[in-house]
């Protein structure tokens, strides 16, 4: 791209294939972090398409736009698509595929063969599950929880949605397990533990809750199958078995799974602060550990999914104990941020912006969590709005907003251009303010009592419900104006350096886009990753 | 380029048919501890007995005595989660 | 250039990072059936008595003879990666393709076995279970789960070491780079492990 | 500290956590902004670098975990209080079916509605005959789940006269949303009169076909007027041809009193045409009589 001095960057050496080939066969954990990028988009544009379906419903009681079956066949669709082809592989597929290697002075990752056959694995569930939408009888009417028995007795297309998360399941296993693999073999000489960036360890500890949770996902959505097509009754009452049963398996799994989806956000927040303050990062143990404690306590804190479900007391004020617990490590990693940016020297850039109202978004969400993990509280609010609020906040204005920060503050060393701040401060605006007006009234309704997954609601809930559908569309069209500008920027964004925003750690010595081998050299590394001197 | 090996010396025979050997005493043991009716200890016998059988062919069939550190922790990893995992089902279950 | 670095990380080899690879493998299998026992721990406690009832329907023989056949095959298979390193490939191979056989009469067997069952009418959703009581139905379930799944893993891993075999005879796999069959191994042990707690758990219930 | 009825107790928690929560949330929004903008690159363009402060991680370890653990201990002690049904309880029997709740009391009245005696505790017995529902009351603060094969209970005060909505908390199939019902708060005088006027005992009297229809939730997809609802309307259904869809092939037949009877029994056999196959079979829910009783009532239906 520059000089004939500098090595050619991966987007022109793609190895034996050419053209589309040398995408899609590609081994390169740069590509294939861009692969990942490309799909998750696609479907992060499709999952949304059914939100904003499912908000125009909304919009008014009563039948709106579609019938109710069409209704629950949205709902659960998005919830299908965001969260397993969308936030739960989210961040490590794509910009930790990207990062990982570069920033412990790697060439790849561990099993580059095997990060390939996670795409392909990948791509096959998200086919299966849009396929679900149009084969058999109909969508699937579950929501994204499956639960049993409803989900064995229901006509609807089930079992190929199930069948779909599996094998997303098993994506997200290779995926983790390469990534503990290259943590452990592939840092570069000198890159002790302590001297890793703290995305490296959000990366690190996500990884492990995908290989020691997924499983357990992959075997309860196989029981459903199993039930669905020989009835062997481990979920059916009629047959001995235990709803409840279902439920905890589901929720072993899919609890730990929301710190698959948050803790690589924290990770990107941890990255970000830095570098737009010009200053180390305050507390760096700490961060490191509270990613390590939040993942390790989020494995014992399922049941609070399940307060209202009829399972013992006993198991509901342990569970709700250790909920609380898990809530310590994330406020040690907020506190840590706020310090970060004290006697910085601070330019609030597009990533840095995004960083700021991710804090503020998710201590929203986390906050609003205490409420939900009180069991006298909890009662009342449990299945209602206020649980989809505040997901949203977690999830949306947590993840998603961490997962633009990150797009805002790699994209030049992806693509190797810049793109326009302006009009990516402008998109910000819109995405800000449309989100808050889109998800805040939920917390009302759900205090007021509105349940979740409902397709028509009292005549009084409709003012927050009008509001909230407003809202939808004032975010899409934050969603618009930031793609718009990013995909225009790949191609007419202004040339960037290999360092645009002085950042100290490894990714910034190499030039954007990084060359195939990323490194000429494997650097030899003598300090931790945020010294600014 | 670089390669950085880390086989272990060979297993001699003697030990992994000594190993084998120990196995089906063990499983004989089992069968005929459970001839008898005994209960819930019954189960708990049969358990420990299939544990030891277990950890035998990890430590020795698995070379996990020959590996360094992180295989004989990390192989704790998912025992521990998994007797979490059941320990805190049980506190719905056994108290529902 | 690009070719010899092409090349250069594809000869990467990193014996600890393979096995590792395989290691972590092995805990997501041990959390997939992990799940299942969790179902029998639960169905077992509140059902004891039925499925003590249940298991005398199963045949101790049977269970102890695969018991028998699939720790020899673990003995085999581990004798096979020693061969090897010694240099000696022929023994080797004998010893990978008696691993593969005793797998097979491992199948051969519960396929009898399954097959007399179903015969007899006992099958998941079948009449003849439906009447009986709960805790059959949940026995009988878990059993036809547990060891259908694991009977699938024993004939994923006959068919890996059947590449195993290939691959020695055409020395990919030889005394110097023998990480391949060991991490097959490593899948065979595991398979049989969790033989040896399906074994008590279905066939000795006192 | 905790007394009263269910509604007060968790307002009062509620409210303990949503102050520390707004506090804990504006101080850490406002410092941030603080920092930011005092920090600004233009006003320092010299950052200090601090790595760590001991005393300060260790306060903001210790604060916390106290907030939390206080907010764990009174969320605890109000769900206590929510858990402990008063001895002298009226206990009434609710089951959640797709897509209707019953409340059976004690003296066999059912009914689909929840009718209770001003001032007195109440103790629902819950249960479910198909899928899982939650049995939610947003004005006493409290929900459980309807199980089937398993018993829940709920109980709350009723201090205050009045109707409440009842609403399903938990996803059960197409028509979950319309899954709604009333709780009526009355006096206990109007209650007695009520309770004991129409009061039915168990297997000795024989319902009406309407209040059956209504009873066992059949007007919740069904309609009497002709009107289209989830299902195909009662009225003028008897004797009529219809086209309905079985095994894959479109089919025409009579609506005689085997048909009707095959329909509730075994919805799945015969869809009518247009529409989806979502009817739970109805052999646990109704007796033979129960069912001739409705075929007779829609004998009349035209």
């Amino acid at each position: 791209m520059q000089g004939n001095n500098e090595p050619k960057s991966f987007y022109e050496s793609g190895g034996p294939h050419k053209g589309i080939l040398s995408w899609i066969f590609t081994t390169d954990h740069k590509r294939i972090g861009l692969l990942y990028l490309a799909s998750l988009f696609i479907f992060f544009i499709v999952g949304a398409a059914f939100g904003l379906l499912m908000r125009l419903e909304l919009i008014a009681p009563g039948k709106t736009i579609v019938t109710a079956s069409t209704y629950n066949s949205f709902f659960t669709l998005h919830g299908v698509i965001m969260i397993f082809l969308f936030i739960i592989p989210g961040i490590p597929v794509s910009l930790g595929n990207f990062f990982l290697p570069l920033q412990i002075g790697a060439r790849d990752v561990a099993f580059p063969r095997i990060n390939l056959l996670s795409w392909w694995l990948y791509m096959t569930g998200g086919i299966l599950a849009l396929m679900s939408l149009f084969t058999g009888d109909g969508p699937p009417d579950t929501g994204w929880t499956f639960y049993a028995p409803y989900s064995i007795r229901t006509g609807t297309n089930v079992s190929l949605a199930v069948f779909a998360a599996f094998i997303l399941g098993f994506s997200s296993i290779l995926t983790g397990l390469n990534f503990v693999t290259t943590v452990h073999r592939l840092r570069a000489p000198g890159m002790s533990w302590f001297r890793m960036p703290l995305f490296v360890w959000s990366l690190y500890a996500t990884a492990w809750v995908q290989v020691l949770a997924t499983p357990i996902l992959g075997i309860t959505l196989l029981l459903i199958i199993i039930e669905r097509f020989f009835g062997v009754g481990f979920f059916d009452p009629s047959k001995g078995g235990d709803p409840l049963l279902y439920q905890h398996l589901f929720w072993i799994y899919s609890h730990p799974a929301v710190y698959i989806m948050i803790v690589p956000a924290m990770g990107v927040v941890t990255e970000i602060i830095p570098v737009f303050a010009r200053r180390t990062i305050f507390g760096y143990k700490a961060i490191a550990f509270s990613s390590i404690g939040i993942a390790a306590v989020g494995f014992f804190v399922w049941g609070h999914h399940m307060f209202t479900s009829g399972i013992s007391d006993t198991s509901k004020a342990i569970f709700s104990l250790l909920t609380f617990l898990v809530a310590i490590p994330s406020g040690i990693k907020v506190f840590n941020w706020v310090a970060s940016l004290y006697k910085g020297s601070i330019k609030v850039d597009t990533p840095l912006l995004f960083v700021i109202s991710f804090v503020f978004l998710f201590c929203i969400g986390g906050l609003t969590g205490l409420i939900n993990g009180t069991l006298a509280t909890n009662i009342h609010i449990h299945g209602t709005h206020f649980i989809v609020a505040h997901f949203h906040y977690v999830m949306f204005g947590g993840t998603a907003f961490a997962f633009f920060a990150g797009l805002h503050y790699w994209f030049p060393k992806i693509f190797g251009r810049m793109y326009s701040e302006a009009r990516a401060k402008f998109a910000w605006f819109f995405l800000f303010i449309g989100f808050n007006i889109l998800y805040f009234p939920m917390f009302i309704l759900g205090w007021q009592g509105m349940p979740r997954r409902y397709y028509d609601y009292l005549p009084m809930f409709h003012e927050l419900n009008l509001i909230s559908t407003i809202g939808s569309w004032i975010l899409a069209a934050g969603l618009i104006l930031m793609f718009i500008n990013l995909v225009r920027s790949i191609k007419k964004g202004e040339r960037a350096e290999s360092n645009p925003w002085k950042g100290t750690t490894l990714e910034w010595t190499v030039p954007s886009p990084p060359p195939v081998e990323n490194f000429e050299e494997i650097p030899v590394v003598t300090q931790g990753p945020y010294k600014y001197e | 380029m670089e390669q950085r090996q880390t086989g272990h010396a060979a297993v001699n025979y003697k030990t992994y048919i000594l190993i084998w050997t120990a196995l089906l005493a063990l499983t004989a043991v089992t069968i005929a501890v459970t001839q008898f009716h005994m209960g819930g200890a019954g189960i708990l016998i049969a358990l420990l007995i299939a544990s030891v059988k277990a950890a035998l062919i990890l430590y020795f069939f698995m070379h996990l005595r020959y590996e360094g550190r992180f295989f004989k922790l990390a192989f704790l990893l998912p025992i521990i989660v998994f007797i979490f995992f059941i320990g805190f089902t049980f506190l719905d279950v056994f108290y529902r | 250039m690009e070719e010899t670095l092409y090349k250069s990380s594809e000869t990467y080899r990193d014996y600890t990072g393979s096995k590792m690879g395989m290691w972590l493998f092995l805990f997501t299998e041990m959390l997939l059936f992990g799940g299942l026992f969790l179902l029998y721990a639960v169905y077992r406690f509140k059902h004891p008595v039925e499925f003590h009832a249940a298991a005398k329907g199963l045949d101790t023989t049977i269970g102890a003879v695969n018991t028998l056949i699939l720790l020899t095959s673990s003995l085999t298979m581990a004798l096979s990666i020693s061969a090897l390193q010694k240099g000696n490939k022929r023994l080797s191979l004998v010893l990978q393709f008696l691993t593969i056989l005793l797998g097979a009469a491992f199948l051969g067997n519960k396929y009898m076995e399954w097959g007399a069952k179903i015969h007899h009418g006992v099958y998941p959703g079948s009449e003849h279970l439906l009447i009986k009581g709960k805790g059959e139905i949940l026995f009988y379930g878990l059993y036809f789960v547990m060891t259908g799944i694991h009977g699938l893993h024993v004939l994923i891993g006959i068919g890996v070491l059947l590449f195993m075999l290939i691959f020695t005879i055409r020395g990919t796999i030889d005394f110097e780079n023998f990480v391949k069959l060991e991490n097959s191994g490593l899948y065979w042990h595991f398979v049989d492990i969790v033989w040896v707690f399906l074994f008590p758990l279905f066939y000795l219930i006192t | 500290m905790i007394s009263g009825n269910s509604t007060e107790t968790v307002n009062n928690v509620f409210l303990f956590i949503l102050v520390i929560a707004i506090v804990l949330l504006i101080s850490i929004t406002f410092t941030m902004i603080y920092f930011v903008v005092k920090y600004n690159r233009k006003n320092n363009p010299a950052p200090e670098n601090i790595e760590s402060n001991l005393m300060l991680e260790i306060t903001w370890i210790v604060v916390p975990t106290i907030l939390v653990l206080a907010m764990f201990y009174y969320g605890w002690s109000g769900f206590r209080f929510m858990r402990t049904a008063p001895e002298n309880a009226m206990t009434v029997k609710a089951t959640g079916r797709m897509w209707s709740w019953q409340f059976e009391y004690e003296n066999g009245r059912k009914d689909a509605e929840l009718r209770v005696p001003l001032g007195k505790p109440v103790k629902l017995l819950i249960t479910s005959a198909d899928v899982i529902h939650g049995l939610y009351i947003p004005a006493f603060r409290i929900k459980e789940d309807a199980v089937p094969g398993m018993q829940t209970f709920l109980w709350f005060l009723p201090d205050r006269a009045g109707e409440y909505d009842l609403f399903c908390s938990e996803y059960c199939g197409t028509q979950h949303s319309s899954m709604v019902s009333k709780v009526i708060v009355i006096p206990q005088k109007d209650f007695d009169s009520w309770y004991t006027a129409v009061a039915v005992k168990k297997g000795s009297a024989h319902p009406q076909g309407v209040k059956l229809l209504e009873e066992k939730g059949c007007l919740d997809c069904h309609t009497t007027d002709g009107a289209i609802g989830v299902g195909p309307s009662f009225k003028g259904l008897f004797g009529r041809r219809v086209i309905v869809i079985a095994g894959g092939k479109e089919r025409e037949v009579f609506a005689d009193e085997a048909y009707l009877k095959k329909s509730i029994l075994h919805p799945g056999a015969d869809i009518v045409n247009g529409f989806t196959d979502i009817m739970p079979p109805q052999s646990d829910n109704m007796s033979e009589e129960e069912i001739s009783e409705i075929i007779n009532y829609l004998k009349e239906l035209k």
